[in-house]
């Protein structure tokens, strides 16, 4: 790509370049047509590909990706936009027991190339259902695959992988970052699956994907001024997790901490906790911690900024971690 | 059997296949209208209604005010003092006419957009501004004034309106429910469910769907290939279609709903033929979607302009009268200016105060820890 | 306004608001019949047919093996080779005239109960037996006879169907879908979300409702309260109500359904008028909740009966034709059983073969400790 | 109550008692009337009460929650039956949206007391969506309390307990347990959201609920034979979690082993490894181990037995915590 993109045209040009490369793939949501999404990811792709390959759809969104199954079982491959991360609920029991199914019920017979795209998180001010973080829905659902980026190089390249995969993906876009600009290069450069170390430390394992990332690169920051090494592991994809990468990290810090806004009880952190606990018991310097948002509905944005993780937390459970 | 046969057949049918273009055009011979827009009072054989020189009065005052109050938000959130706000404009007559028509013992579920029926409900305009400034998420309480919290998952409400319903029922009680929802959510499952729970049940709600021609960028034609009121009929019970900019003629259409459900009849569906004349909220921007010259064509339609050319024509308000409302709403304006302005940023430990309304030992917990947190930034950052 | 004109209004709507006890009364003027329960043709203009009597044949010898294979399937689930089964007694006629009048390329995604469409989709009856055994989930391949998996989740194939009809339109080809769903699933948001996206996108789809007037223990009055086939008027759609214990009636409107679906005229509603003989599976005790003679009145509209008696009555068959086919009913009970009994346990890895089409790592990890798990065991139990 | 009861006649007992003592208690749901539901956890229920206490619904689960909250809105107090686990997905906008963000919406001016009942997990050789385990994606959710008993008493008890309360309460029903008879006692003893110590032990501490209580019992009765003495702990409550008792139970044995049908992956095995983990840091002997379901949707029943949590790979992570 030429330059700097922001998250949110890194997006637009890896539909753009899915719909060029493959003319089964077509994408479906509410608004995404002549508005181009209440984001403008999809802007300009139905001027350009037509309103048979960009569709508006009516406002139900168990029927758009119940249909995006049908169009899938036909041939083709649906990228559907749910236009906000409280809006999927509608459309739950087609993604859980039919869309995440639909390949073991039929032993394989059929393929379910879907993706579902769905801005997530908050920071943003926004009214309720418009900042939530339900990845933990999808990652404990066998049969999807849950990633979600957190620059605009994997941002774009990462779309086109999920959209390029068989298997049903839910995309997660960190959407208090779509405007977050940054290099994407000439090709993906990992796996879809895989983790990456952006900042590499020694003294403890922040690991974090989407809208957190930049926090803990940031905490990284400041903790060097106490003198304190920080590893940041970018998880990328939420569901399968790359638990090599994280257990060689973990073991060479002792340190682990997780951190997303998603609530702390049963979010991603639990199974990342118990998992690393399990394969790096012994080179444990003190427990996986966990730095997330409470158990509580996602707060009227005047208060947000308590709710979600910060710098101050992350290095607060650093210091945890450190005086364990 | 012959090709012949089955296209003779497909012949026959073709006639009852509605044309997806009919849909939400509006002028048809079923709009019921009782006032025009050049203000002239017209009658309709099944819609009679007879309202006193008060009565007409009083309701250019709800709208003229409810309109005041809703440009008033539309400013304050340019300002910044509200994160978001979801304009009613053009849509006054059909709120109004329906909040007018209620009782105090009916109950209305509103989506985002009823300021105008919160206003008929007698609720505090600064209540509805709570949660477009981001202090709280509705935070009034319902049954004070039977008018529900705002409801932002499209077509939720109308099932809860049904079971409230439903409830009235149980308790023998002669109030009845109205379901606001708009022509988008017509396409939501819940509120075809809600359809036939209503129905089913005989339950006292009239689903009132404000067709303002959009959802967001999307035409009604994207939820429905033939007009909305016509979707009762498949469920069972009556649909109507009414003008909804004429102010008398959604409050005689709704009264009757009203009465239908609450004597026993079931539901109604009541399609009030309106128009977004801004944008779907602040955040949106029409010009992407829609042509200027619909807008146009619809500002002959405002339905204060109609009333007011009522009251003229038929000389049934005066200067004074008009100064009387303009004084009025200017009020109304500085009250909710001040009085957004001056509400507290609420405590963070309201994160907690409501998850649940028993104790709970892990709410109990992370309240604790947040506060010993904030607590420990006594004195200034820490980075 | 007066309570006078409310009331007036009401009592003009009165009449237009159905009487719930006529929801799935059948015997009504719009039931199209082309064949009486006593075996005599009858013509509808809407709907003339001509068969051939080898035509005529095919279908009784359809509805025979059919409902001999659901026999037997019962039968296998008494004996224990089943864990459940859900007959189609009583709905032969429903499903294999609607299953006929598709042509090969069009597509059919059924419920849980479609076993003779899947009769006439060509599908091996012992492909639908491994779910009810619990030896898979469905597991062939639905595009090798365009015949979808069964659909458990009740009314979410209708969404799958629709789509797919989307597709054909995209691809310009002529096919047609025809998504079979009961009168308990009409209550579902899905199927009301299927019928907003056909209408609205015009799409090839034929929504064949087999009213068999129960959902488990619920009567069809408690999911509407009119006749299910007009829930279509509500959407912009045709809809038509067949006897669906007559196969001629149901091919014929069938046909005309599919035909006018891929003529590019959009969704029909087929409501198939039929009743449910037996329980609603085998672990059902329908004593509970109905009266034997309401079974025993529909036993004199019995699809086979009635086939047979046209067939003598207009001696298009004689004795070695019927014993013929007794013959292969014979042959294809015994192929069942055998088939049933000799269908082998799958391998517990199964678990983790299509969790994902592509490589997993958590699928490989779980996978490889669970056979090293169960060899663990190699010579014999540890408790 | 008269001596011993099935968990299924417990229940029926539990709702005649709650239709008896308070007027609003309405119960709905598919088939729940003259057929008594599937389970015939309301036989008789609805000729004794009327059709308008106990009361069948139009096939739409959405509508059943839906309508039902509108009920609690009106001073009702319904309790929705969810005819299988995997049947409750349509509904999920509802109960995640609605029924456990509305008493935070109305800053607490209305209470939701809807009782969800759902009969939940394998065992029974059932075809594909009657088997699921699904408590995570309730237990994740704050504003819901998740609850599930082991046995007849607790089945009483519990859900009159749920009744009662003016929170939303998921009540997840051991269905293959429903034939299993014990005594039921004259009062609850414990508040609904206590965990118990069911069988006392010294070495390592099972923690199990619902239909996996009994196969933890039957694993510790095995492992006296080896010489070990296993604590059995019937957690009960799901969300919130008594973990007073746990951290009690694990710092004393210093091992601790989660047990329970759902997937492994983000089950609630894995919230409660991390947390006790976090808690009993310097006690544990080995990490906090867990015993699931894998990550594949439930298999055909005729290989259930091999996904399903036995006491075998019970006695297994035993043998794998104290081999760390
Ligand atoms: C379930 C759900 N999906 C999507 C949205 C996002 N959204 C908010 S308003 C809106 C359009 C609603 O249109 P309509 O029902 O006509 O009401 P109007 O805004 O025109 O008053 C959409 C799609 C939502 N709030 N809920
Ligand atoms: C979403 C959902 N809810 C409940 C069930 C349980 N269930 C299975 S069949 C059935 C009744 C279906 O009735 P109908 O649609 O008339 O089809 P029929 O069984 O009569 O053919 C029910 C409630 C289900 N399978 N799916
Ligand atoms: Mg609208
Ligand atoms: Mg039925």
């Amino acid at each position: 790509m030429a330059g700097q993109l922001s998250i949110a045209k890194a997006l637009n040009e890896a539909l753009r370049k899915s719909l060029e490369s493959d003319p089964k793939t077509v994408l479906m949501g509410e608004d995404i047509g002549k508005l181009g999404g209440v984001f403008r990811i999809t802007d300009g792709l139905q001027k350009d590909f037509g309103d048979d390959r960009v569709i508006d759809t009516p406002l139900a969104e168990s029927g758009i990706v119940g249909t995006a199954i049908g169009l899938a079982l036909r041939g083709y491959r649906p990228v559907v936009e749910i236009q906000f991360d409280g809006f999927v609920y509608p459309a739950f029991d087609q993604i859980v027991s039919q869309l995440a199914k639909m390949h073991a019920r039929a032993l394989g017979h059929v393929k379910m190339p879907v993706t579902v795209r769905i801005p997530f998180g908050g920071g943003i001010g926004a009214v309720e259902h418009h900042s939530e973080s339900h990845e933990a829905y999808f990652a404990h659902t066998a049969g999807l695959r849950v990633v979600s980026p957190s620059n605009a190089h994997d941002a774009h390249w990462m779309l086109r992988q999920a959209i390029e995969s068989d298997d049903p993906v839910v995309f997660l876009e960190p959407k208090r970052r779509y405007w977050d600009k940054g290099e994407v290069g000439e090709d993906p450069m990992l796996p879809l699956h895989a983790a990456r170390i952006v900042r590499p430390g020694t003294d403890a394992t922040l690991i974090a994907y989407g809208p957190m990332v930049k926090v803990c690169q940031e905490a990284a920051q400041a903790a060097e001024e106490d003198g304190r090494q920080l590893e940041v592991v970018d998880l990328r994809s939420l569901s399968p997790i790359d638990f090599a990468t994280l257990e060689e990290s973990v073991k060479r810090t002792g340190r682990g901490i997780v951190v997303h806004e998603a609530p702390v009880f049963l979010g991603l952190g639990a199974e990342l906790a118990a998992r690393l606990t399990e394969r790096c018991f012994y080179h444990l310097e003190a427990p996986i911690l966990r730095v997330g948002g409470y158990h509580a509905p996602y707060p009227p944005s005047r208060v947000e900024e308590s709710y979600l993780p910060d710098l101050d937390r992350v290095l607060d459970a650093v210091d945890r971690a450190f005086a364990f | 059997m012959t090709v012949k046969s089955t296209s003779r057949a497909r012949k026959k049918a073709a006639p009852g296949v509605p044309d997806p273009a009919r849909a939400g055009i509006g002028a048809e011979p079923e709009l019921v209208q009782l006032l025009t827009p050049e203000g002239d009072r017209v009658e309709h054989p099944e819609f009679p209604l007879t309202v006193t020189p008060e009565e007409l009065r009083a309701l250019y005052r709800d709208l003229v005010l409810v309109r005041r109050f809703d440009a008033e938000a539309t400013s304050l959130q340019r300002q910044g003092e509200l994160g978001l706000w979801a304009s009613l404009l053009g849509q006054e007559a059909a709120q109004v006419g329906s909040g007018r028509a209620m009782r105090t013992g009916d109950y209305a579920f509103p989506t985002y957009r009823e300021h105008g029926v919160a206003w008929c409900r007698d609720v505090d305009p600064l209540n509805l501004l709570g949660m477009f400034r981001g202090v709280n998420h509705g935070g009034w309480d319902p049954n004070e004034k039977n008018f529900h919290l705002y409801t932002i998952v499209i077509g939720s409400q109308t099932l809860h309106a049904t079971g409230y319903a439903m409830g009235i029922s149980k308790d023998g009680a002669d109030d009845a429910v109205v379901a606001y929802f708009g022509d988008g959510a017509s396409s939501q499952g819940d509120v075809n469910e809600a359809f036939t729970f209503a129905s089913v049940y005989n339950s006292p709600v009239v689903f009132f769907c404000q067709n303002n021609q959009w959802a967001i960028s999307e035409p009604t034609a994207l939820q429905t290939r033939i007009p909305l009121y016509r979707r009762a009929s498949g469920f069972g019970f009556p649909g109507v279609r009414v003008d909804g900019n004429d102010v008398l003629a959604v409050l005689a259409v709704t009264r009757w709903a009203l009465d239908h459900a609450r004597s026993g009849q079931g539901p109604v569906l009541v399609e009030a033929f309106t128009y977004r004349m801004g944008a779907h909220t602040t955040s949106d921007d029409p010009t992407r979607y829609r042509q200027s010259e619909e807008t146009e064509s619809w500002k002959a339609k405002d339905p204060i302009l109609r009333l007011k050319a009522h009251l003229e024509k038929e000389g049934l308000a005066d200067e004074a009268f008009f100064a009387g409302i303009e004084a009025e709403s200017e009020q109304l304006g500085l009250r909710v200016r001040e009085g957004v302005r001056s509400m507290p940023d609420p405590d963070p430990t309201l994160i907690f105060d409501h998850v649940y309304s028993e104790q709970h030992p892990l709410v109990d917990e992370e309240r604790a820890e947040y506060e010993a947190y904030a607590a420990s930034f006594e004195g200034g950052e820490r980075h």
